[in-house]
């Protein structure tokens, strides 16, 4: 098994690019990692050792995330949103504007109070809840952004939510509010490992009960033995990044398959 | 059939609850759903939905293609309506980047969209009605969608994952003499939608089989996050290609069917109505095709700047939207999350099947109309 | 042996009715003791035609409908009766089922 | 002994073997029927137009590896598709062809009670069959198919009561004379009870849109899913008997059986070419057909809804139809 | 002679099955058992003339009240052996030696009647003369008619009593059986 891994981990150093990992990856992984010679790839590994690995994609350096564009100059805030300004006073840490999308950035520990106040006040109403869904951001301290997606049938507007939680915040679940992200926060939590507290039922949804690991988060491990990957990603990912492997820094060939 | 609800605890004397597995091997799942179904006698008192069971990543997939790559992967989720998916896919992301499409493309996107349309409702008819027992329709309907088949492959050369657009627009222009296929076709399909209400819309045995069955009130369908024609069904005036408006569609002229008791029967209903929306969005749009390029000015790379944006479309199925973040650096998007229609319908399936008889949950199920390749991704 | 006479049914009918009482007495569920009893309806049933025959009198024979009448009702109750006792008490054994309440 | 045994041997290997073939012909004609109702060709490869198929099949169905699950109970298990066979192969034994003795095995006098009562061991075969294969899904489904046969049953044997209360005979070469010396088919004298009949015919031989004990879409494959080969090939044959003789009931009790249309009228009388066994299986096939058509057109009840036809609707007219009838005869 | 050879193969055949219907382990067996011992008594109702009860002993019971029983033993299906349970004050044997009493008192009776008289007399209050059936001449030929000219007549009034029975054991039965009325 060592062995496997080890000559496995030689073409996986070499792009350290993610790759889906689902149910399919223990047939698909083995071909595709017999390929290159073991201790060539090897040396090109960095090692970083501790859980949060950074990220996978740009190695010389981490993907920033984004700015939260701010609304540009002189353009004038929605009702929506001065409304949840007003309404949940300090609640929305920034609010954001990108190509025609409104953004409002709240607080973790806010988020149930902004939630209630945007389904409940007249010139919100948003009373569906088109998405929840995250964003992994590793090198950041609050790795996580988790964002809803909300729509109002009555007033015909949207407004997307976000807050940023790292990865043992504990994320109010909303399916008091919106019985629809119930399956939504169940994936959130499927994939990402976020936690979801006062959720009904949280359990995994698209991957099996007893899967290890969080195959959205960006140091999933995208390539290795099926079986090890199943019981535990996060020992593969030990395994392959044992320091006497680490070489120089890993190119950043973003080899497309 | 009195709809009751669902009784808050059996007497704890009850012994005679079953529980049975319906899935993932079953004839009317529609793919590989399985439903873990608490049955009181006939009445089922619980469902759980377990799905997962073709779960391909194919959101993890996307953050390692490139942009133009993961077009194809789209065509596999909702594998009845790919074209749709496509649709919604390159949208978002010329909305990221800001990419105007002309207007030839974006009425030939209409044609396309409500081609697939008029496609996956004739596969939901058909399996529908068959999983209430009437055999025949399923192979008439699966008839005409060999129509629209046919058209889409000469269109594109695919007659399932059509790949059939692109960012900016579309890779191919129609080919000479399509446009009237496509008219010749919609003569065809409205008589056919006759034929096909004639055995199903005033059958008393359909009526009874569907007909206060899975009711669900308008405010609780919102709730549910339900979209599309169940949510419609219920009678919320709820349609992505009016409320906000993409390709074609604020050019057009059609109308949102609307059911009026929200049960199984009004989403069959608004269905066939839908097929003659569809079928009268597609004659404006090729009769009103304009001349002109099929893709807009799109760079070469394409690299969309840091950003994120939602994106929804309305498919045969509901509200497709897609999440997508760029990080505005590498050729392949950070973060792609897809909100899949059948998804959030099945979420509601709980709620449907509760209080009703077991030969209601294969009713039920047709009546949400998911594809499991969608709802797993 | 070759001559058969009223009373070979008699006997049949007899022999029959004695498997239906030692089923009634010996089994321990309510269902069997049931089948049992319809046994033991069955061997009257026998001898009832037999008579019938021998007499060439329908009367036998009209009691013999009414018999069976009496034996569906009786299955009809005896059974709901088991079937909401095993509701309650997940048994048929005969010997659990001996409180007057519960 | 050539009268008491030889003869009556003859028949009955002569009428098995018919049933036997017609039911494969009965398969092949159902698959091609709902072809064409759908637009399709049916099965088309095995002989000229796939008439061989009805030859295919079986042998398909006898060669196919015959799997008893291993927690089946099973003696049961192999006995339930006997249990189902064997009742609606006995039914023929009373069916008469023609008016002669020769069309028929025997004409006893109680003959339409014993086409019900023999019937109405058919059910075993289903439940057994459910029970022993010990699985949900067939447990459910022959649950459900025993409790619809019962059911059905009260109203079809309450119907035919009006009809013997017509004729004052049993027997159904009786019942057939009744209707040649009337002049008239029963289905013009009693009308209500032909759609009685027919539709409880179609609920107890388990056709659509009775089909609940069968429903593959709901119940996967109904009370026979475990089975497989010859057992399930047994299963199959009982079933399609089962139509012919639903379909022989129907018309010895409305249709005349072996008579031809208007069997008094003079100006039909060159009708008498076709010899009266003639009459007598094109009719059933017309039936058949029917059954058929049917099928193909119209989807399938929900067990309750069915469970309240029967017993709301059915057995309630059966009721009416037969008092009206009584009154009828008493007054005329 | 044919008479004998039916009457003593219904004979074992019908003791056999009874016993087995007592003695099978699982019940579903039992039930099969009774069926066929069911079955096997209506042909014997059918060596005695009997043939419209024949036909309803088929009908009534082998095709409606055995049902009924197959359907109690498959809703209470007990997996685990039925019988765990004795009361210790049981004590079966005793009862077995009783009713093999009562079998031989009625074999008793039985030698003792025949020995005693030449069989009873047909002195049955069967047909009147005034029957339209009076040409019917024996039993066999017309027993359908003969039976149901009977039942509505001399034993009309039992006759309805019977479907007051039926009546009053459905209800019963459903108010039984019904959970939630």
């Amino acid at each position: 098994m060592a062995d496997e891994t080890k000559s496995q981990s030689g073409q996986d150093g070499a792009d350290s690019r993610p790759r889906a990992a689902g149910a399919g990856s223990k047939v698909a992984e083995k071909p595709a990692a017999a390929g290159k010679p073991a201790a060539e790839a090897a040396a090109r590994k960095p090692a970083p050792k501790p859980r949060p690995k950074p990220k996978p994609k740009a190695p010389p350096e981490p993907p920033k995330a984004p700015e939260d564009q701010a609304p540009p100059d002189g353009m004038e805030l929605p009702k929506m949103v001065t409304a949840v300004q007003a309404g949940a006073p300090g609640a929305v840490q920034q609010v954001s504007y990108w190509v025609g999308d409104w953004t409002v950035i709240v607080a973790v520990d806010r988020l149930l109070d902004v939630m209630r106040f945007l389904r409940d006040d007249d010139s919100t109403s948003f009373d569906y809840c088109s998405d929840v869904t995250a964003a992994d951001w590793p090198p950041r301290e609050k790795r996580f952004d988790v964002v809803y997606c909300l729509y109002s049938t009555r007033l015909r507007h949207r407004l997307r939510v976000k807050v940023r939680v790292g990865e043992q915040d504990p994320v109010e679940s909303v399916t008091q509010l919106w019985p629809a992200a119930d399956w939504l926060e169940r994936e959130v939590y499927d994939q990402f490992g976020i936690d979801i507290v006062n959720h009904p039922d949280l359990r995994r949804i698209l991957m099996p009960e007893q899967w290890q690991g969080y195959p959205q988060r960006k140091d999933y491990p995208l390539e290795g033995p099926g079986e090890l990957l199943m019981e535990n990603p996060q020992d593969w990912l030990r395994v392959r990044n044992l320091p006497d492997e680490a070489g120089a820094g890993a190119d950043a060939d973003v080899e497309i398959e | 059939m009195t709809l009751e609800a669902p009784r808050a605890s059996t007497t704890q004397f009850d012994t005679d609850e079953l529980v049975i597995n319906m899935g993932p091997q079953h004839p009317s799942t529609h793919g590989v759903l399985r439903v873990v179904l608490k049955l009181d006698g006939e009445r089922v008192i619980d469902a759980d939905c377990v799905i997962g069971y073709i779960h391909r990543g194919i959101e993890k997939l996307s953050e390692n293609r490139d942009w133009t790559q993961i077009i194809l992967l789209t065509d596999r989720m909702d594998y009845v309506a790919a074209a749709t998916n496509n649709l919604g896919y390159c949208q978002t992301v010329e909305k990221l980047m800001q990419i105007e499409v002309p207007r030839r493309a974006r009425y030939l996107r209409t044609v396309l969209a409500e081609l697939q349309r008029i496609a996956s409702h004739c596969l939901w008819l058909g399996t529908h009605a068959m999983d209430i027992g009437a055999m025949t329709v399923l192979l008439y309907a699966f008839r005409e969608r060999e129509f629209v088949l046919d058209l889409f492959e000469e269109f594109c050369g695919a007659r399932l994952t059509y790949n059939s657009m692109r960012i900016g627009g579309l890779p191919l222009d129609i080919p000479p003499g399509w446009d009237k296929k496509v008219l010749s076709f919609c003569d065809l399909m409205e008589g056919k939608l006759n034929d096909y209400e004639t055995l199903l819309t005033n059958n008393r045995i359909w009526l009874k089989r569907t007909r206060d069955v899975g009711v669900i009130s308008g405010d609780e369908a919102i709730g549910l996050g339900l979209c599309g024609p169940p949510l419609r069904g219920s009678g919320v005036p709820r349609d992505v290609r009016k409320d906000e408006p993409y390709a074609a569609y604020d050019e057009l002229e059609f109308n949102v069917p609307l059911g009026t008791r929200g049960d199984t029967y009004d989403r069959y209903l608004i269905r066939m109505d839908e097929f003659r929306e569809s079928i009268r969005l597609v004659r404006q749009a090729v009769e009103g095709i304009p001349e002109g390029p099929i893709m807009g000015k799109v760079p070469r790379l394409i690299k969309p700047p840091a950003g994120e944006t939602y994106h929804a479309i309305e498919s045969p199925k509901g509200e497709l939207g897609y999440f997508i973040v760029s990080d505005g650096k590498s050729t392949n998007p950070y973060r792609f999350r897809v909100r899949p229609p059948s998804f959030c319908n099945l979420q509601g399936l709980k709620r449907l099947v509760t209080g009703h008889l077991v030969a209601d949950v294969v009713a039920l199920i047709g009546t949400i109309d998911i594809v499991l390749g969608e709802v797993d991704r | 042996m070759l001559e058969i006479t009223p009373l070979h049914y008699s006997l049949l009918s007899a022999a029959l009715f004695m498997i239906g009482v030692i089923g009634v007495l010996v089994r321990r569920n309510v269902i069997i003791i049931f089948m049992s009893i319809e046994l033991i309806l069955n061997a009257v049933n026998i001898n009832l035609i037999a008579l019938s025959d021998q007499l060439q009198d329908l009367a036998g024979q009209v009691f013999v409908v009414f018999v069976i009448a009496v034996a569906a009702a009786e299955a009809a109750v005896g059974l709901g009766i088991i079937i909401a006792f095993y509701r309650n008490k997940e048994t048929v054994n005969i010997d659990e089922i001996q409180i007057m309440r519960w | 002994m050539l009268e008491t045994i030889v003869v009556p041997l003859a028949k009955i290997v002569v009428l098995l073997n018919a049933v036997l073939v017609a039911v494969t012909f009965l398969v092949l004609m159902e698959r091609k029927v709902i072809a064409w109702a759908q637009s399709r060709l049916g099965p088309m490869r095995v002989g000229p137009y796939g008439i061989l198929q009805a030859i295919a099949d079986p042998i398909k169905l006898i060669l196919k590896e015959d799997i008893t699950p291993r927690k089946a109970d099973k003696y049961v298990f192999t006995l339930a598709p006997i249990m189902s066979l064997v009742p609606a192969l006995v039914v023929f034994a009373v069916v008469p062809f023609g008016p002669d003795p020769f069309y028929y095995l025997s004409d006893i006098n109680v003959g339409l009670l014993f086409i019900i009562s023999v019937t109405s061991i058919g059910v075993y075969g289903i439940i057994l069959g459910g029970w022993a294969s010990n699985s949900k899904y067939p447990l459910l489904a022959s649950l459900r198919a025993s409790a619809q046969l019962i059911s059905y049953e009260i109203a079809v044997t309450m119907t035919l009561v009006s009809v013997i209360l017509t004729t004052g005979t049993l027997s159904l070469v009786g019942i057939v004379e009744a209707q040649r010396e009337g002049g008239l088919w029963f289905a013009f004298v009693q009308p209500v009870a032909l759609m009685l009949v027919f539709i409880g015919g179609l609920a107890e031989t388990n056709r659509a849109p009775f089909d609940l004990p069968e429903a593959e879409t709901e119940l996967t494959g109904g009370f026979h899913t475990e089975y497989s080969g010859m057992r399930f090939s047994l299963f199959f044959l009982a079933e399609y008997a089962n139509m012919i003789v639903i379909s022989a009931i129907v018309v010895i009790m409305f249709f005349g059986g072996w008579l031809q249309p208007f069997p008094n009228v003079p100006a039909l009388a060159f009708l008498g070419f076709v010899p009266p066994w003639i009459w007598f299986i094109g009719k059933i096939f017309l039936f058949l057909y029917v059954f058929i058509w049917i099928r193909a057109t119209l989807p399938r009840y929900r067990y309750d809804q069915l469970m309240a036809l029967g017993w709301k609707v059915l057995i309630p007219v059966a009721i009416g139809n037969l008092v009206v009838t009584g009154i009828l005869k008493v007054a005329l | 002679m044919a008479e004998a050879i039916v009457f003593w193969t219904l004979a074992v055949l019908i003791l056999g099955l009874g016993i087995a219907v007592i003695s099978a382990r699982s019940a579903v067996h039992s039930v099969l058992f009774l069926v066929v011992n069911f079955l096997l008594v209506a042909v014997l109702y059918v060596t005695l003339n009997a043939e419209f009860v024949a036909v309803i002993q088929v009908l009534v019971y082998a095709g409606g009240i055995v049902v009924l029983y197959l359907f109690v033993v498959m809703l209470v299906n007990l997996k685990k052996a039925p019988e765990r349970y004795a009361d210790p004050r049981r004590v079966p044997w005793t009862g077995t030696l009783l009713a093999g009493a009562v079998l031989a008192e009625v074999i008793a009776i039985g030698v003792y009647s025949t020995v005693s008289s030449d069989g009873a007399a047909a002195t049955g209050g069967g047909l009147g003369a005034d029957t339209p059936f009076s040409d019917c001449g024996s039993l066999v030929s017309c027993n359908t008619e003969q039976l149901g000219w009977v039942l509505y007549t001399s034993y009309l009034i039992p006759f309805e009593l019977a479907s007051m029975l039926l009546l009053v054991a459905m209800i019963g039965a459903i108010v039984l059986a019904k959970r939630h009325l």
